[in-house]
């Protein structure tokens, strides 16, 4: 599973994209965000408040509630700023 | 091409001169223009637009298809650049075309409300005090949300 | 020139760069054109429009003044033709630049709605079924009095 | 003074304008179309419908009621149609 960072997110990472392999029970993306917080303090920093990341699977906004079955690339990226 | 996102500089002119090429059906062409602001009080050298490119086509051709449904739109037209700009050069146009005016404007508001909000670019601009990210605007979700 | 009442038609585009050009404080500029309309359920072969010259500046001055303060705009631009023109001709072009869109959008609305009821142009069209004065239409009227 | 017609009402009296001496009772713009009126059978009949009268004076809109006390041009017009 391809991870995209966008914005500020990504600078504080220092990465674009990342791939990963979660287990079984990382069923939503907040799941994918919560374990991956688990193993990376970087990125538990960086997502600390969650109400400012955005997500999206295979292109297409979603919800954290979101389902990653069939999800190829997920996006994670702070509230737009576009227009 | 009806949805744009594109790297480099467009001319406004141009693009809404061949907008409203042989549309004889249609009175009222509504442009919304954006430009990169700098002014003495908040003055910048550059703006960068990072943007996630499929998913921005995604959400333009969503929002575009809505709009056309919602207010009668003979067409619509969203440029959106993405890059490194300078003040003054256009940063993204919404062109639309109706029988009349109330539609072609409301149609070109929307869009741009929604736009604001819902598609993936992020801004950050560099001036004086250096460089930093532009955060988004509670008054941008209070534009968009009186069209729900 | 901000006020332009004339003869000879003029080319959208080439009025848009030129306005925005070199306003490095603003970030939104609206722009309405007017064309002239034919559909297959209204087909027209010309549009003439008269006009009272003298007139038309002092009414569109003053619409364009009231429109600068109202909506803090930082310029404003109103281009009318009158003569005889075909359909997809641009007859009226209104633009508008201010830091911030609403602003932009409301300043442009404001000056079409005032325009089509208080500025002195009179349409006539020629079509298969002759030659005839277009009526004033109230829903004019009502997009004008929502401004006072 | 000058009177000026614009569009149909230019058309139906066959003239784009005219000059005119009014007496001095003639003090309004409603006074003036009421004495031309008087005096011309067909100038009587286009502006039979006042409401559809719109009036200027030195081209400056005017109401019917206003004084013409210093105007040197009248124009008289239909609703306008701009835009």
């Amino acid at each position: 599973m391809r991870v995209l960072y966008f914005a500020w997110l990504r600078e504080r990472l220092d990465r674009s994209e990342q791939q990963v392999e979660p287990p079984e029970q990382v069923k939503t993306v907040a799941d994918l965000i919560n374990w991956m917080a688990e193993n990376d303090e970087a990125f538990a920093l960086a997502v600390e408040k969650r109400s400012l990341i955005r997500a999206a699977i295979n292109a297409q906004i979603v919800s954290h509630d979101a389902s990653l079955a069939d999800a190829h690339t997920i996006a994670l990226f702070p509230p737009m700023t576009g227009g | 091409m009806t949805v744009r996102v594109i790297s480099q500089h467009f001319d406004p002119g141009e693009q809404i001169n061949a907008f409203v090429k042989d549309h004889h059906g249609a009175g009222a062409a509504v442009t919304f223009t954006g430009l990169v602001r700098s002014s003495p009080s908040d003055p910048i050298t550059t703006l960068t637009l990072e943007c996630y490119p499929e998913l921005a086509v995604n959400q333009l051709d969503a929002i575009r298809s809505e709009a056309l449904t919602r207010f009668n739109l003979l067409a619509a037209t969203i440029i959106h650049r993405y890059g490194t700009m300078k003040p003054g050069n256009p940063i993204v146009q919404v062109m639309t075309l109706a029988p009349h005016r109330g539609d072609a404007f409301d149609g070109a508001q929307f869009l741009m409300d929604y736009l604001k909000t819902d598609a993936p670019f992020w801004k950050k601009e560099t001036g004086p005090a250096g460089t930093k990210w532009i955060e988004s605007k509670s008054s941008d979700d209070r534009a968009r949300a009186r069209w729900e």
